[in-house]
């Protein structure tokens, strides 16, 4: 293992910069947003699952007393069937702007049809229900396996499967299906003295972010268009704007706002334009917000999916063959993330032998948004519960059983490239001599389980820059949406470069106008990538400031080193001076000092985790009780530990919500009938335990402090290690999420 | 959300004469948790909110161990649980306040408006049936009083004619050797409409082996909260036994018909009727014998 | 020299080979070069000067973000993958 | 167009006057008339807890009150809690547990803490998580907003 470095700042846990803003109410989040003159936005949507629009008639609403304007569709640009480069991601333009407002049909309850400006929300809201919408109301699909069958209605009349660039003749609601294989499966199988086979069934669920959606929207008289928002990225907002209503970026700013929550479903723009579309339909500022319905509705949940997973293994414990058929439902339009639950599926283990298929396929829904790992929960309940059956039919200790198979670095992952160095072992390891693993479990429908998961994280583009004060203090500008402590995570990291204390930076959210192209908060990346690129601006920083140092002292740069906060002279001369001293004289030196670093880094490095949960089921009514919780995972270098295991306990807790009692439930006319906080239901600090975050520290090679993303693998182990408790607990393999008491009765054969 | 006007109401002939002015379209505003959420989502249509909680009949809450309780419709959860001499005699209704909501709603809900609110699922419902509660109702030509068994009548209707209001509830003093228990099933721990809901109160002999009396209610198994008068009445005379409380049990699944929504299926209810009901005779001979 | 890990939908090019060495120095001689061996191939990955939306590559192990313009050391080993949907890397797909 | 009421009421110590319409929530009067943001809309219909303030002493979802009711009541809100140079000990307690994430639950919590030890000094940890299954987070898993909390009585009731 890679020798532990001493740090002065990382590692420690100071007050997060922005916390006093946001313990005292100050703190201005996209709601919270004022401006004279400014009027409300409220979207229709439409009360049918699959529909067409045979005509909008909005001339009711638009007499109604305080209406300002109405938009529909028409109003947007001619969308072309075209695939849109937004940066770093290919999305089809016709699909992106019907689902802001539905030109020809609706594919989901809740597909927004039209949107109104007015000088209250209530009369906003009012006005709404005076537009006359006329459906041709279509049988909805609503599940995956029925979408996939040949004589299912369509969605789309012109989506056609594709399979690695080669594209089907026939339409479909398959939009696509991709592959990877890995040594001979059916020789794996054959060499197998024990086959698992099953399938499962996940439910939709939402991210469930407290803060709902919202933009306020500003045409100036210049055509300059300006968005405050609440979003995971600022720059994919201007990018998805500017596509959508085929305006420049040069004239569009977007202003994050503080961020309530996303885990994902904030990267998708919905309101966003239609605030702008009727900012410039009206010459006035328009705030549109939507209500917790709206968001059940008509936001990107993380989809249900048929997930089929055959393993075997041999007599000693060793895995020989995987086999995985993922079917995902992308909602209304492609784009499920079946592809990274096929990156993950099997990815805590090395195995020489797989086959994973995987189908992302189109239903009446809302169209998926990422949700902390998408697609990864979904495959890992499957495959890490049909290792716990594995290892127990083995007779082999489940956590044992993963260190006999765990994969490592120079290990292949299934889908063809090669582990770097990871710390899958270490956290198997490390659960396994926890005090929670090795304490008695015995009692009465009590039961205990473990999974385990992986998730690869990612890096893309950010930008930092570094204002240097006279003070000694630094200003850090950062294009990353704050939305769980990474103002400070990332100025640590600048800070431990500068040798000054992490409250001597003053890190900034600031505007698309006012940093370099920062892609978003999500992935994983943004304490791995910003902080990276603060790393580098305060390198240059660094840099700068011995250039000064060299001046003042009059000897060449490569005289003056620097450490723990001082510059020396190495040569020659008895010259020292502090970071904050030489700071008080940058004026005499040659002015201010502005530092800067971008980064694209690709060693993101992936991140694993396992779980052991404790659960009592009431026998009687099917209830499950989470007892006590443990969450081991590979941070590489937790910068700031305290957000560290605030991300590992938030992930848990989301996958014990999404284990228990989190799903969309529709009726057959494809209406969610729970579409409200009340009936879905997330779990309130009254469910739960403590949950005891530990971190091992593996360190990330592909980052010069070791960081490892943290955000998203703990969301992975949950389902599967809750089921695996209840199979300890009742002796019945759950294969359906959520497992919720009336699941629970069935499958005990009491209703 | 639909334009409405608002009057603070100062007595009850004002609120009385406003509601009786205004037909069906006025509604009262106690705790407004669940009035403001029901407008707000278009299920209620309203143009006229009397606030009465400036009214005094509808604050009193009187207890008198020989009369009984004197509740006020609009007196909030959070001031019953806070008595101590009502939190001893009717602990099934004490069960009931303590999980309405969370503390917040607590604060402002009350045990008239959850009533009045008439939802199939009240958790106050079933504990007010069977502490054999009296409903006192205001109405234009003055004041009546109605069985609590008898006032929903459906979902979200009551038997409130036009013009009227519920003042507040009288429940009796307990009699010795007896007590009361409500529990609902929700999936999560809080914060969730009931399931199923069954309360029980249990009046036991001086030996506490022997049941004298007792009454069973249920909540979110019909259209409205059931007495469960057959499982009631079979239990009188009976022994404590794991025989009697299942017979009790059965009868209780016999009159539920419930339906399936996005809160539980039909199946589920059925089967929870049954384990809830055994559960609420048993909390309450327990909390007697000990 | 660079090698090619085919992906399993794309092996009817090379006869079901699944990995197959060949010369070049950036992806997009890598690419010319397998297409002059197994014709065909090249339509599938690339449209016009780019790769196809859905398609990505990972030099040793690395998602590179240069696509066709990107440098392969001589030891490279190279795979086309299924972009990552779902929004993870794609801002809004 | 919809009438509007006058209303005067306390917050924060402060008498306030407003116009408001019957239909708008105490929520909507402190974030669109009196610029109050601090408690936040999350579910408008008393299951989140983001919009806790505390009306007469007692905790109450701001969503659900009207804003015509508070006339002649008084009102404490998230902004009213730090003193000028001083924050108040749960906040501080939220601070140094690192117990918030995205933060947009966390002055519902916050208000919501601060009535449970008003009326509960010393509450044990089943007591804390009861009085705050009102209030939602989706960031932390609870965990540390918990502990703030058994902090932040040990600090007052010390």
């Amino acid at each position: 293992m890679t020798e532990k470095k001493e740090y002065k700042v990382i590692g420690t846990r100071p007050i997060r910069h922005d916390g006093v803003d946001k313990v005292t109410g100050r703190a201005l989040y996209g709601a919270d947003f004022q401006m004279t003159g400014l009027l409300h936005g409220r979207v229709l949507r439409s009360p049918h699952a699959h529909a067409r629009i045979v005509s909008i008639d909005t001339s009711r609403a638009e007499a109604y007393p305080g209406v300002k304007g109405v938009a529909t569709a028409q109003d947007l640009p001619d969308a072309e069937d075209r695939i849109a480069d937004l940066g770093e991601g290919a999305v089809n333009l016709k699909y992106l702007c019907d689902n802001i407002l539905a030109s020809d049909k609706v594919l989901y309850q809740g597909h927004a049809v039209a949107a109104v400006a007015a000088t209250s929300p209530h009369i906003a809201e009012e006005a709404c229900t005076l537009i006359d919408v006329e459906y041709e109301v279509l049988p909805p699909v609503l599940e995956v396996r029925q979408a996939m069958e040949a004589d299912a209605p369509l969605l789309h009349e012109t989506l056609k499967t594709t399979s690695m660039g080669e594209t089907a003749d026939e339409p479909s609601n398959v939009a696509s299906h991709i592959q990877h294989q890995l040594g001979d499966p059916e020789k794996g199988f054959a060499e197998a003295d024990i086959v698992v086979e099953r399938d499962f069934v996940t439910g939709t669920v939402h991210q469930g972010y407290i803060e709902p959606h919202n933009a306020t929207a500003h045409f100036n008289q210049d055509g300059q268009l300006t968005i405050w928002c609440s979003t995971q990225g600022a720059f994919t907002v201007r990018e998805q704007v500017a596509e959508i209503l085929q305006y420049p970026i040069s004239k569009i700013k977007v202003v994050p706002m503080e961020i309530g929550g996303g885990f994902g479903g904030k990267i998708s723009v919905y309101i966003k334009p239609v605030a702008a579309l009727l900012a410039k339909k009206t010459g006035k500022p328009v705030k549109v917000l939507m209500n917790r319905a709206d968001v059940f509705e008509g936001t990107g949940p993380t989809p249900a999916s048929y997930v089929r997973v055959k393993m075997g293994a041999t007599k000693e414990g060793k895995i020989t063959a995987a086999e995985a058929y993922l079917a995902f439902e992308g909602g209304a339009y492609p784009g499920a993330p079946v592809g990274p639950g096929a990156m993950c599926i099997f990815a805590p283990y090395n195995i020489e032998n797989v086959v994973i298929d995987g189908y992302d396929v189109v239903v009446n829904k809302p169209k998926t948004a990422p949700y902390r790992a998408p697609g990864a929960p979904n495959a890992a309940f499957g495959s890490e519960t049909v290792v716990d059956e594995l290892a127990e039919k083995l007779g082999i200790d489940p956590l044992e059983f993963r260190l006999l198979n765990g994969a490592k670095e120079g290990d292949r992952r299934a889908d063809g490239p090669v582990h770097p160095r990871i710390g899958c072992i270490e956290t198997v390891e490390t659960a396994k001599a926890h005090p929670h693993y090795t304490a008695p479990n015995g009692q009465k429908h009590h039961g205990r389980g473990v999974a385990s998961g992986y998730w690869f994280n990612i890096g893309l583009e950010s930008s930092v820059t570094i204002n240097v004060n006279s003070d000694g203090t630094i200003n850090l500008i950062e294009g990353s949406t704050d939305i769980g402590g990474t103002r400070s995570s990332i100025a640590m990291q600048a800070a431990e470069v500068l040798g000054i204390p992490a409250e001597s930076v003053n890190p900034s959210v600031v505007d698309t106008n006012s940093v370099g192209y920062t892609a978003v908060t999500g992935g994983s990346r943004t304490t791995y990538a910003t902080g990276y690129a603060a790393y580098e601006a305060a390198q240059d920083v660094k840099r700068k400031m011995i250039a000064r140092a060299a001046k003042l002292w009059e000897v060449d740069e490569a005289n003056v080193q620097f450490a723990d906060g001082e510059f020396s002279c190495i040569n020659g001369k008895e010259e020292q001076i502090s970071f904050r001293d030489l700071c008080g004289r940058l004026g005499q030196t040659g002015g201010p000092v502005v530092g800067s670093g971008t980064v694209n880094p690709g060693g993101a490095g992936g991140a694993y985790a396992t779980h052991i949960v404790d659960v009592a089921v009431d026998e009687e009514t099917g209830k499950v009780e989470i007892l006590r919780y443990t969450a081991v995972q590979d941070a590489g270098r937790a910068i700031h530990p305290s957000y560290v295991e605030g991300q590992i306990q938030g992930g848990a807790v989301q996958g014990i919500g999404w284990a228990l009692n989190e799903e969309y439930i529709y009726n057959d006319e494809g209406t969610m009938t729970n579409a409200s906080f009340l009936d879905y239901r997330m779990p309130t600090c009254l469910d739960l335990p403590m949950i005891d975050a530990v971190i091992v520290e593996v360190p990330n090679p592909g980052h010069p402090y070791g960081v490892r993303g943290v955000g998203e693998v703990p969301i992975v182990p949950p389902m599967a290690a809750i089921a695996n408790a209840i199979y300890d607990a009742i002796g019945i393999r759950m294969t359906e999420l959520p497992m919720s008491p009336d699941r629970l009765l069935k499958a005990m054969g009491k209703i | 959300m639909q334009d409405f006007s608002y009057v603070a109401a100062q007595t009850l002939s004002e609120a009385v004469a406003l509601l009786d002015e205004n037909g069906e379209k006025a509604r009262i505003l106690a705790g407004g948790t669940d009035l403001i959420v029901n407008v707000r989502e278009g299920r209620r249509d309203v143009d006229l909110m009397i606030d009465v909680k400036s009214v005094p009949e509808v604050n009193v809450l009187d207890y008198d161990a020989n009369t009984g309780l004197t509740l006020g419709a609009a007196v909030e959860c959070y001031k019953i649980y806070a008595v101590d001499a009502i939190c001893d005699a009717y602990p099934g209704l004490i069960d009931a306040t303590k999980i309405i909501g969370g503390t917040a709603i607590q604060g402002r809900a009350g045990v008239g408006g959850n009533l009045c609110n008439a939802s199939p699922a009240a958790d106050c419902i079933p504990p007010l049936i069977v502490l054999n509660t009296t409903c006192v109702i205001a109405g234009p030509n003055g004041e009546r009083e109605l069985p609590v068994e008898q006032f929903c009548t459906a979902p979200g209707q009551t038997a409130l004619e036009n013009g009227e209001m519920l003042v507040s509830l009288k429940i009796p003093a307990p009699a010795s050797n007896s007590s009361s228990f409500y529990l609902r099933f929700i999936p999560r721990n809080e914060m969730d409409i009931a399931v199923v809901g069954a309360g029980a109160s249990v009046t036991l002999d001086d030996a506490k082996e022997t049941i004298v009396s007792a009454r069973i209610a249920l909540a979110a198994v019909a259209p409205t909260p059931l007495f469960a008068e057959e499982a009631s009445t079979l239990l009188a005379g009976r022994e404590v036994s794991d025989a009697a409380i299942d017979d009790a049990a059965q009868a209780a699944q016999a009159i539920a018909r419930p339906i399936s929504d996005m809160r539980g299926t039909a199946e589920q209810r059925t089967h929870l009727v049954g384990v809830l009901t055994r559960r609420a005779l048993n909390g309450a001979i327990q909390r007697i014998r000990d | 020299m660079p090698t090619v890990v085919i992906p399993p939908l794309m092996r009817k090019f090379t006869g079901g080979e699944a990995n197959i060495t060949l010369p070049g120095a950036t992806v997009r001689e890598v690419i010319d070069n397998l297409e002059s061996r197994h014709p065909g191939i090249k339509a599938r990955l690339c449209e016009e000067d780019r790769l196809k939306p859905g398609i990505a590559i990972y030099i040793n192990g690395l998602l590179s973000r240069g696509s066709l313009l990107e440098r392969v050391d001589a030891d490279a080993e190279i795979h086309f993958l299924p972009a990552i949907g779902g929004g993870v890397a794609e801002p809004s797909n | 167009m919809a009438r509007k009421s006058h209303v005067q009421t306390t917050i924060n110590g402060e008498t306030v006057e407003f116009l408001c319409e019957s239909r708008q929530s105490l929520l909507e009067v402190l974030r669109d008339e009196l610029y109050l943001t601090g408690a936040k809309e999350g579910c408008n219909n008393g299951n989140c807890g983001a919009c806790s303030v505390i009306l007469d002493g007692r905790l109450v979802n701001s969503c659900l009150v009207l804003g015509v009711e508070t006339e002649g009541k008084s009102v404490e809100t998230i902004e009213g809690l730090a003193d000028p140079d001083k924050l108040h000990p749960i906040q501080d307690a939220f601070l140094e547990n690192a117990a918030l994430q995205c933060g947009i639950c966390t002055p519902g919590f916050i208000m919501s803490a601060k009535a449970l030890l008003d009326s509960n000094p010393n509450p044990t940890e089943h007591e804390i998580r009861y009085w705050l299954a009102g209030n939602l987070c989706r960031c932390t898993g609870y965990d540390k907003i918990v502990k703030a909390v058994m902090d932040a009585a040990k600090e007052t009731s010390a």
